[in-house]
């Protein structure tokens, strides 16, 4: 039974006076305790689901899904503030861009403090609970790796870098001991060493916590070190599914397989400065995407029935939306 | 911070020792003579003239003219009036409370009003409320204050003879002049029946307050809901909210703090408008402040008065912006540069 | 409590004003502003004019002798009349003799300590030129004074009786000299009259209180206050409010509505005025008085009648009213020629497109309630004839001040008489006398001038005075240094809560035996 | 060689060009365009626009209501003044006045404001600090007092005033410029180009103005409806435009004379003024918020 | 192989005093030491904050440096922004970010101004030179009427790219040009880049924290550590024999993520 259950997600929105569907039927689903790897191109719709979970999409904009349960609970139709209440204790989410994420006019400690929910402070009077909020806050700076507490608890948003930023706002999202991280892109600019520090907390949060992460990026590097599994996206749409390992060895759809291609550190077999496999061109906008498999134009493989919308087709617990996978003839 | 301090104390005294300049200039600009327009004194004959010149030095170079014309503004001589023949400071000393009072409560009405309803405006954005709070706003905003008072005066005075149309009290009330302010002046009185002179001096406040009021609460519900609209479509209360803070923890922690910080530095130009509004509907509601006695030095060629009164204005005015900078400075940490916007 | 309430606002009587006084002392100034806030307000005179019938009754002096030459005149004063009382002057005696010499050796002889105070120009007497006709004031005992003349003076008690004759306290200037501060004589007055100064804040308000001990016995109000409002729409719109009780000078157009108004009270009466549009001869090329006919021909007089009083007022043809007793009715006046105005300016050499001023008033006056549209009218009748006329106002006090000095090219004023002697008007007007003194806005002078108005005033035979002035008109419609353009109406509107308002029809207002009844 | 599927656009606007499309997007913006656009045909074919000249007296029309009214006669659409002059023609010719001198020292105080910015903005350091500050003072300090000072030199009239509120204008485009070209000389494509050799002028036309444009014109339909607002305001007080100019403050105080007479004579003038100052501040809205749009796009 | 680029003992001391309550963040740089040949790549890498963005903006000369000296083609070069000699050889991109282009023009005027500014060309040659860079960078003629807007961020940095070498410069430094393209489009960049090097002989300095990337493309390696030169070497030297303790750490790190059979 998975905790977050997403099937036939569809977003839609307004563009430039033409509505679009950025997200175009895409079905997510995470089990208790796996880490679960979001990847795709700038622009797939990673960010958009991450705020379509956590609520946080204007109104104006209209989803539609088939299934959006959170432990068996409909998150759709739900009110705000049970939605609410689920975001405060079960779901923490880790923004994109950290500063931006951050109130400028307060300082990292206080936010920090403030994400603390009350039932994790102790004491009765206020000085007390004031006080271990700050005990809780700066354990937690700690545990995500930045020494120099004083310093960055009075620190405000700008005065800090964007690495130190995404360290905050992990802190901030474990601070509630949520069942379910999403972080997305939380390891964008950071050097390797740090990079991996990060990536180690999250490993043994989700060993020793069971914390199940939604790990959204497009660093395959880390995905491939540290995820169970893995949905791959393309312009809004999920093209393929499954265990990480699988997909590793067997990629299915064209897309994953450019997209594992393209990483050198992936490919042993590569000589130094050789060319790179590639897809051609770039992702469409969201005003001009091809109609049925939206790979269509760049696909390798792509022939006629490319313009119809390629069924989900399921192998074992492996989903791949594709009229002409790869590797099936060995099957 | 204490560096910037000093930063501004230095850039302040620059500048008003610039506005100093300029007002020393107008001396000898203004036309007629500088004996004059300096002192607001006439001299009988020429031995009085003689004995003038000297004792304002205006027999010396500039420089030293202009050290004098310092020092004898810090002494508190500010000259005469030309016409009244009254020092010019203590005329100064009751217009210039006058003006500030009125401004005060108009003010005081822009932030009570303005911004919880442009809150409201900016949390229900795009909403029928939203568009009645703002169509509103714009059209009062665009009223040119005299027209408005002169509507007002029509209406609420003439038509419905609800509140009277000139003054700050009636002139039956002595009022000694303590503070400069009405309402304290009446409190601090003696010998008059309390109530009533409040309720006539409160009377007198209504329609001047009103019409700058208006004004200025229209501009700032539109600064506040445009700020608020702002600071609500930023990812940070986005990411707020997806902490499961609960709606009233955002506004209050999140959406007025921010929201307010940058309404704060528009608020020093809003002090500039609010303060030329005032001075004109003084000249309207013949209320005894700086804007209608300017008015009058002008209508007379009172020099000395316009240049003492001319320095003292823009002196509180930029005192004023200046605070409020400091101010802005102080309890916004994340402003790395002041920027002035628009509403 | 309501009756408190209503106790203290029937407690003072608030006029709204037009302008602000130049000081408080009327001898030093002919302005009516001035008048109006000091003479009957602060002030007694030894002689009144009766408001109704006009004619002259005793005041200070109780009773008073002609000598059979006309030229002494002996007063006999009126006993226990006291000063004011105030905190800057607290009075040890009543009213005496040397009150009455001090009040008239001031402004008489130069060589009185206090003549000089206060820049020592006396205007009205020296435009009339009293001072030198006056040979001397003599005390006779405390109560007794004896003014001698030098030539005989028909309206020479009139001119006693005038706003500017006002008697000053003696004791108080004393006082005031001792102390080095004489020039607050005419800031701080002290009077005999019925109200006494309090305090004054310019463009504000001047505050009077009730003068207890007030030798007349009529009703007084306890308070007194002139609120300055120098936009007659203002005015009316405090007196339609109630903030004032009554007003000066109600425009033309407001005239309507006032009268429509039940609260509202409007007295009317043909007031003894002129306005004029006075050229400044003493500059080219208004010297040449074949530019001053051509100017006066090429308005249109009918036009500003209607346009600008409203026809409240009678065209006006030489300076004196109808009323006056030497009004000449069939006296020449100038008809509306463009054409004829076009030429004449040719011939004095005036180009096309020649710029001018024309000052106009900034206050209303009973003789012209709106200069600035008068002179916007003239503007385009003066652009038809080729002349490019620019329109000068400034503060009430800056304008007089500037006029003094010269700087116009020409004015709109006027006049209002303050005795019913048509000498009133010509002497002060235009007389040589009158340049230095101010009131002559044409700074005109013409020997013969002076000399037929003179003749005027030598004989009391009134046909032999009708027939001189006669002659002064033919010779000021030849010369034309002023355009007389009309006699107007006097108004006055008060609230109908005030009782005992007279209208006054020499100007200046009265508020001794007002009250105000809620 | 990597081979792009393009996605042609009918054409490519400009970011200036995306503003204008967003803008007309909105009605109410378009409406207050539309009623500016009306005012500013006023202001131009006046003469031509004008049943009258509205300096022409006649003494025989005083006080004729408006045609609306019953008293009114068609001839005289809005009516007349005290002095019989046509208020419709005083009127067309006030838009003339007041919004035309507002737009030339808007324009002015653009051309002044924005060259000082620049070099305020160019020039690192204490100059650029104190310059800055010295503006910041002055753009506190009200028109008004700046208009008095100058009548005070100059005289009264309508250049003369414009020429102060022109002054009191010109610090807001100074820091607005500043600002901006400072935040600009920060970002990448102006280090760009200066490592192309750029010097501070090329900067500034190739660079910085293409993305101010936008900014100065939002900034100037600020600064039209403060000139309208200031224009009028002074020759309501006398101090700008001398009575017979048909400027449309002037009139209105002109009007107050006679107010219970012909209240009409301050009811069109003043709801003229606000009319135009409403167009304005409309417009400047539905420009700010379009150009919000295509930002945040 | 030739030198092309010579530094030596470049030195450059920035102290930032934002906050007088604090001490001021003084930050040094330098000396380093460090020579380019042609066709050569180079790769640094570094911890954050370790001052590589600062040492590729005094490579181009955007920054001056306090002591030290570039010498080009054995030609000392002056330092500082208006060196055109600098400009026109050594050129930069800029790490991705939206503000890389200028929004307000199209990419034709962007590609222009380099040749305007430094090159003596006409109108029409001027056109010809930015439509056949634009080619060779993978974007079409068209694209000269595009403004900033209509491009997505692997357009814009391949226009970036040929902003850079539109003056057929030698050297090309680039700071972090990869970090925030998508995977398939950083591919295609390092392609490009490839091939564009082996066409014109162009070295290429760049700056990455993916050392996959890093040990694909570079020929070299300096590591820098707060602003010290503290490794350099040929990239397998580096990826098998790190030295430093930094370096250790990086390489370390970088393969306890990479996937183990690879390592096989
Ligand atoms: N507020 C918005 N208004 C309009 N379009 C939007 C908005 N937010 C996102 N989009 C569009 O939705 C699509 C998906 O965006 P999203 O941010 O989810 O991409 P992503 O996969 O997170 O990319 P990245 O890896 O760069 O973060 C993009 O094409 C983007 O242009
Ligand atoms: N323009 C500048 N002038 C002087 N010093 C600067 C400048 N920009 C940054 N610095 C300082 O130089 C130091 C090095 O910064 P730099 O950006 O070079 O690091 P980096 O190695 O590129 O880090 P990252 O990997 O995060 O990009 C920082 O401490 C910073 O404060
Ligand atoms: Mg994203
Ligand atoms: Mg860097």
């Amino acid at each position: 039974m998975p905790i977050l259950d997403i099937k036939n997600l569809t977003l839609e929105m307004e563009t430039g006076g033409t509505r679009v569907k950025a997200l175009d039927r895409v079905n997510l689903s995470i089990n208790s305790g796996e880490i679960r790897a979001l990847v795709g191109e700038s622009g797939s719709g990673k960010s958009l689901i991450v705020s379509a979970i956590s609520g946080a999409l204007p109104p104006q904009w209209h989803i539609t899904a088939d299934r959006m349960t959170w432990k068996g609970e409909n998150l759709l139709s739900m009110r705000a503030d049970e939605r609410r209440e689920i975001m405060r204790r079960d779901i923490a989410v880790v923004f994109q861009h950290p500063i931006a994420a951050m109130d400028p006019s307060t300082t990292l400690g206080e936010q920090l403090e403030e994400s603390i929910p009350n039932e994790l402070v102790e004491g009765k009077l206020f000085w007390q609970r004031k006080q271990s909020r700050r005990r809780t806050a700066i354990g937690l700076v700690h545990k995500v790796g930045i020494k120099n507490h004083e310093h960055y608890l009075n620190a405000f948003p700008h005065q800090i870098s964007s690495d130190i930023g995404q360290k905050f706002m992990i802190a901030m999202a474990l601070v509630s001991q949520p069942d379910l991280l999403i972080a997305d892109d939380p390891t964008r600019g950071m050097e390797t060493t740090t990079k991996t520090k990060v990536l180690k907390l999250l490993a043994r949060l989700n060993q020793t916590k069971s914390l199940s992460i939604l790990f959204v990026s497009h660093d395959l590097l880390a995905i491939a070190s540290m995820a169970h599994t893995m949905t791959v996206l393309y312009c809004g749409q999920t093209v393929e599914s499954g265990q990480m390992k699988h997909i590793r060895k067997r990629p299915l759809h064209p897309y994953t397989k450019a997209l594992l291609d393209s990483a050198p550190s992936f490919r042993n077999d590569l000589p130094p400065k050789s060319y790179l496999p590639t897809l051609d061109g770039t992702i469409p906008t969201l005003q001009h995407v091809p109609i049925g498999c939206r790979l269509g134009p760049r696909c390798p493989r792509a022939q006629k029935q490319c313009v119809v919308t390629p069924a989900v087709r399921k192998v074992h617990d492996h989903t791949y939306s594709c009229h002409f996978p790869l590797h099936m003839d060995k099957l | 911070m204490i560096n910037a301090l000093s930063r501004y104390t230095i850039l302040f005294t620059l500048t008003l020792l610039v506005l100093a300049v300029l007002s020393f200039a107008l001396i000898y600009l203004f036309p007629g003579d500088p004996l004059t327009n300096l002192t607001g004194l006439v001299p009988q004959n020429d031995i009085q003239r003689e004995a003038l010149i000297r004792q304002f030095k205006l027999d010396q170079s500039y420089p030293i003219q202009f050290y004098h014309y310092l020092q004898q503004l810090f002494l508190g001589n500010w000259g005469y009036s030309f016409i009244s023949g009254q020092p010019l400071r203590e005329e100064i000393g009751i217009a210039m409370p006058a003006t500030f009072e009125l401004s005060t409560y108009a003010m005081v009405m822009a932030l009570l009003i303005g911004v919880p309803v442009g809150c409201y405006a900016g949390l229900k954005s795009y909403t029928v409320s939203d568009y009645a709070i703002n169509t509103a706003s714009i059209f009062s905003y665009s009223f040119p204050v005299f027209w408005l008072a002169l509507i007002f005066i029509m209406l609420f005075s003439l038509e419905a003879g609800i509140a009277p149309l000139s003054g700050r009290i009636s002139l039956l009330f002595e009022i000694p002049n303590v503070t400069g302010f009405i309402l304290i002046d009446i409190l601090l009185a003696k010998n008059i029946n309390h109530g009533l002179a409040l309720i006539d001096a409160a009377r007198h406040l209504v329609l001047p307050t009103m019409a700058i009021g208006l004004i200025s609460t229209a501009a700032m519900i539109r600064i506040t809901r445009r700020s608020v609209i702002d600071v609500m479509n930023s990812p940070f209360i986005t990411a707020a909210r997806s902490r499961g803070l609960s709606n009233r923890q955002i506004f209050m922690r999140h959406i007025l703090r921010n929201a307010l910080l940058a309404i704060l530095p528009l608020m020093a130009i809003q002090v500039t408008t609010l303060i030329t509004n005032a001075m004109i509907v003084e000249t309207l509601f013949s209320w005894p402040g700086i804007g209608n006695w300017l008015i009058n030095a002008i209508n007379q060629r009172d020099y000395p008065a316009l240049r003492i009164g001319v320095l003292a204005v823009s002196t509180m005015v930029i005192t004023l912006t200046v605070l409020i900078d400091i101010l802005n400075r102080l309890i916004d940490p994340s402003r790395e540069k002041f920027e002035r916007g628009t509403i | 409590t309501q009756s408190n309430q209503d106790a203290f606002y029937r407690s003072g009587i608030i006029y709204c004003s037009e302008s602000n006084p130049i000081n408080f002392n009327p001898q030093l100034d002919t302005s009516g502003t001035t008048s109006d806030a000091s003479s009957h307000q602060i002030y007694g005179r030894l002689l009144d004019f009766n408001p109704d019938t006009g004619r002259i009754e005793a005041s200070l002096a109780s009773s008073w002798m002609v000598s059979d030459n006309g030229l002494s005149y002996e007063f006999q004063l009126r006993k226990g009349v006291a000063f004011h009382t105030t905190d800057y002057f607290s009075p040890t005696r009543t009213f005496n003799a040397d009150d009455v010499i001090f009040s008239i050796d001031r402004w008489r002889l130069p060589s009185h300590p206090y003549h000089n105070v206060s820049g020592g120009r006396y205007a009205y007497f020296e435009s009339l030129g009293i001072a030198d006709n006056i040979q001397e004031v003599t005390r006779i005992n405390s109560y007794r004074v004896r003014i001698t003349l030098i030539n005989r003076d028909s309206s020479f008690l009139a001119n006693l009786a005038t706003d500017f004759s006002v008697i000053l306290s003696e004791e108080y200037a004393k006082q005031l000299m001792e102390k080095g501060i004489p020039e607050r004589i005419d800031h701080y007055p002290i009077g005999t009259g019925p109200f006494k100064f309090q305090s004054y804040r310019k463009d504000h308000y001047i505050r009077y209180k009730r003068h207890e001990d007030f030798w007349r016995d009529v009703p007084l109000s306890e308070r007194l206050i002139y609120d300055i409002t120098p936009k007659s729409s203002l005015r009316l719109a405090k007196l339609i409010t109630g903030e004032c009780d009554a007003i000066a000078f109600p425009g033309q157009t407001e005239v309507e509505v006032i009268r429509q108004r039940d609260q509202l009270e409007l007295a009317e009466k043909p007031g003894l005025n002129i306005g004029f549009w006075a050229f400044n001869t003493q500059k080219k090329p208004f010297d040449n008085p074949d530019v001053r006919r051509a100017l006066a021909f090429a308005i249109d007089k009918n036009t500003l009648l209607e346009a600008v009083y409203f026809d409240s007022a009678v065209r006006a043809k030489t300076l004196l009213p109808t009323a006056s007793w030497a009004h000449q009715r069939d006296a020449d006046d100038t008809a509306y020629n463009p054409v004829l105005a076009r030429k004449l300016l040719n011939d004095a050499g005036v180009p096309e497109g020649f710029r001018m001023t024309i000052w106009a008033m900034p206050v209303e006056r009973a003789y012209n309630p709106n200069a600035a549209k008068m002179a916007e009218l003239m503007q385009r009748y003066l652009a038809d004839v080729g002349i490019r006329a620019e329109i000068v106002t400034y503060d009430w006090t800056t304008f007089r001040r500037h006029l003094r000095e010269g700087l116009h090219d020409s004015v709109l004023i006027g006049w209002s008489a303050d005795s019913g002697d048509p000498d009133n008007f010509y002497r002060p007007l235009l007389s040589c006398g009158a340049i230095p003194s101010g009131t002559n806005r044409a700074m005109w002078c013409n020997r013969k001038y002076d000399q037929l108005i003179n003749a005027a005033l030598k004989t009391e035979d009134i046909e032999q005075r009708k027939q001189i002035y006669q002659q002064v008109n033919s010779l000021l419609y030849e010369q034309l240094p002023l355009v007389p353009l009309a006699h107007a109406f006097r108004y006055q509107a008060h609230n109908a809560s005030l009782s005992g308002m007279t209208i006054n029809p020499y100007g200046g207002i009265n508020f001794s035996g007002v009250e105000k009844k809620l | 060689m990597a081979q792009f599927s393009l996605y042609q656009e009918e054409f490519h606007p400009s970011p200036w060009q995306k503003t204008w499309r967003e803008f007309r997007s909105s009605h109410i913006a378009s409406l207050g365009l539309m009623i500016l656009i009306f005012f500013l045909i006023f202001a131009i074919f006046a003469p031509l626009l004008a049943p009258y000249d509205p300096l022409q007296q006649n003494v025989n029309a005083l006080f004729i209501p408006p045609s609306w009214n019953v008293n009114g006669t068609i001839s005289h659409l809005f009516g007349t003044d005290a002095l019989g002059r046509d208020l419709f023609s005083r009127i067309v010719y006030g838009c003339r006045v007041t919004l035309g001198s507002s737009i030339l020292l808007v324009l002015l105080a653009m051309i002044v404001g924005v060259a000082i910015g620049t070099i305020a903005g160019m020039l690192q350091g204490v100059r650029s600090s104190v310059v800055n500050h010295l503006f910041d003072a002055l753009m506190a300090i009200p028109t008004l007092l700046i208009a008095i000072v100058i009548v005070a030199i100059l005289g009264t009239g309508l250049v003369n005033s414009m020429w102060a509120i022109t002054l009191a204008l010109t610090p807001q485009f100074v820091h607005h410029t500043r600002s901006l070209v400072r935040t600009e000389m920060k970002k990448e494509y102006v280090l760009a180009s200066k490592l192309d050799g750029a010097n501070h002028f090329q900067l500034f036309f190739y660079s910085i103005l293409p993305n101010m444009i936008e900014m100065l014109v939002v900034q100037g339909t600020i600064a039209l409806s403060i000139a309208v607002i200031d224009v009028s305001a002074l020759g309501f007080l006398n101090l700008g435009a001398r009575p017979p100019l048909p400027e449309l403050g002037a009139m209105l105080a002109d009007g107050m004379e006679v107010a219970y007479a012909a209240p009409w004579t301050v009811a069109l003038p003043g709801l003229t003024i606000f009319l135009i100052v409403l167009a304005i501040n409309i417009v400047g809205d539905g420009l700010r918020s379009a150009l919000r749009k295509r930002l945040t796009q | 192989m030739s030198e092309l680029l010579k530094v030596s003992q470049l030195h450059f001391k920035h102290s930032n005093k934002k906050n007088w309550l604090k001490k001021p963040e003084i930050f040094e740089l330098g000396p380093i030491d460090l020579d380019v040949k042609r066709g050569e790549t180079i790769a640094i890498i570094g911890e954050n904050r370790a001052g590589k963005s600062l040492l590729a903006k005094l490579l181009v000369g955007a920054l001056k440096a306090d002591s030290g000296q570039i010498t080009l083609n054995n030609q000392y070069a002056p330092q500082g922004v208006q060196s055109t000699q600098i400009s026109h050889d050594v050129r930069m991109i800029f790490q991705f970010s939206g503000e890389a282009m200028n929004p307000g023009l199209p990419v034709g005027k962007i590609l222009d101004e380099p040749l305007r500014l430094n090159t003596s060309h006409n109108e029409k040659e001027r056109r010809q030179l930015v439509e056949d860079v634009l080619i060779k960078v993978g974007l079409l003629r068209e694209h000269v009427y595009f403004y900033r807007h209509m491009l997505s961020d692997g357009q814009q940095q391949r226009v970036a790219l040929a902003r850079a070498l539109i003056l057929q410069p030698k050297v090309l430094v680039a700071d972090e040009p990869f970090a925030a393209l998508d995977p398939s489009v950083r591919s295609q960049t390092v392609n490009l880049i490839l091939k564009l090097q082996s066409e014109m002989g162009l070295a290429f300095i760049f700056i990455s924290h993916n050392l996959g990337i890093v040990r694909h493309l570079a020929d070299r390696i300096i590591v820098m550590e707060n602003g010290q030169i503290v490794e350099s070497g040929k990239t397998e030297t580096i990826f098998r024999w790190p030295q430093h303790e930094t370096t250790k750490k990086l390489i370390l790190s970088y393969q306890s993520l990479v996937p183990q059979q690879t390592l096989r």
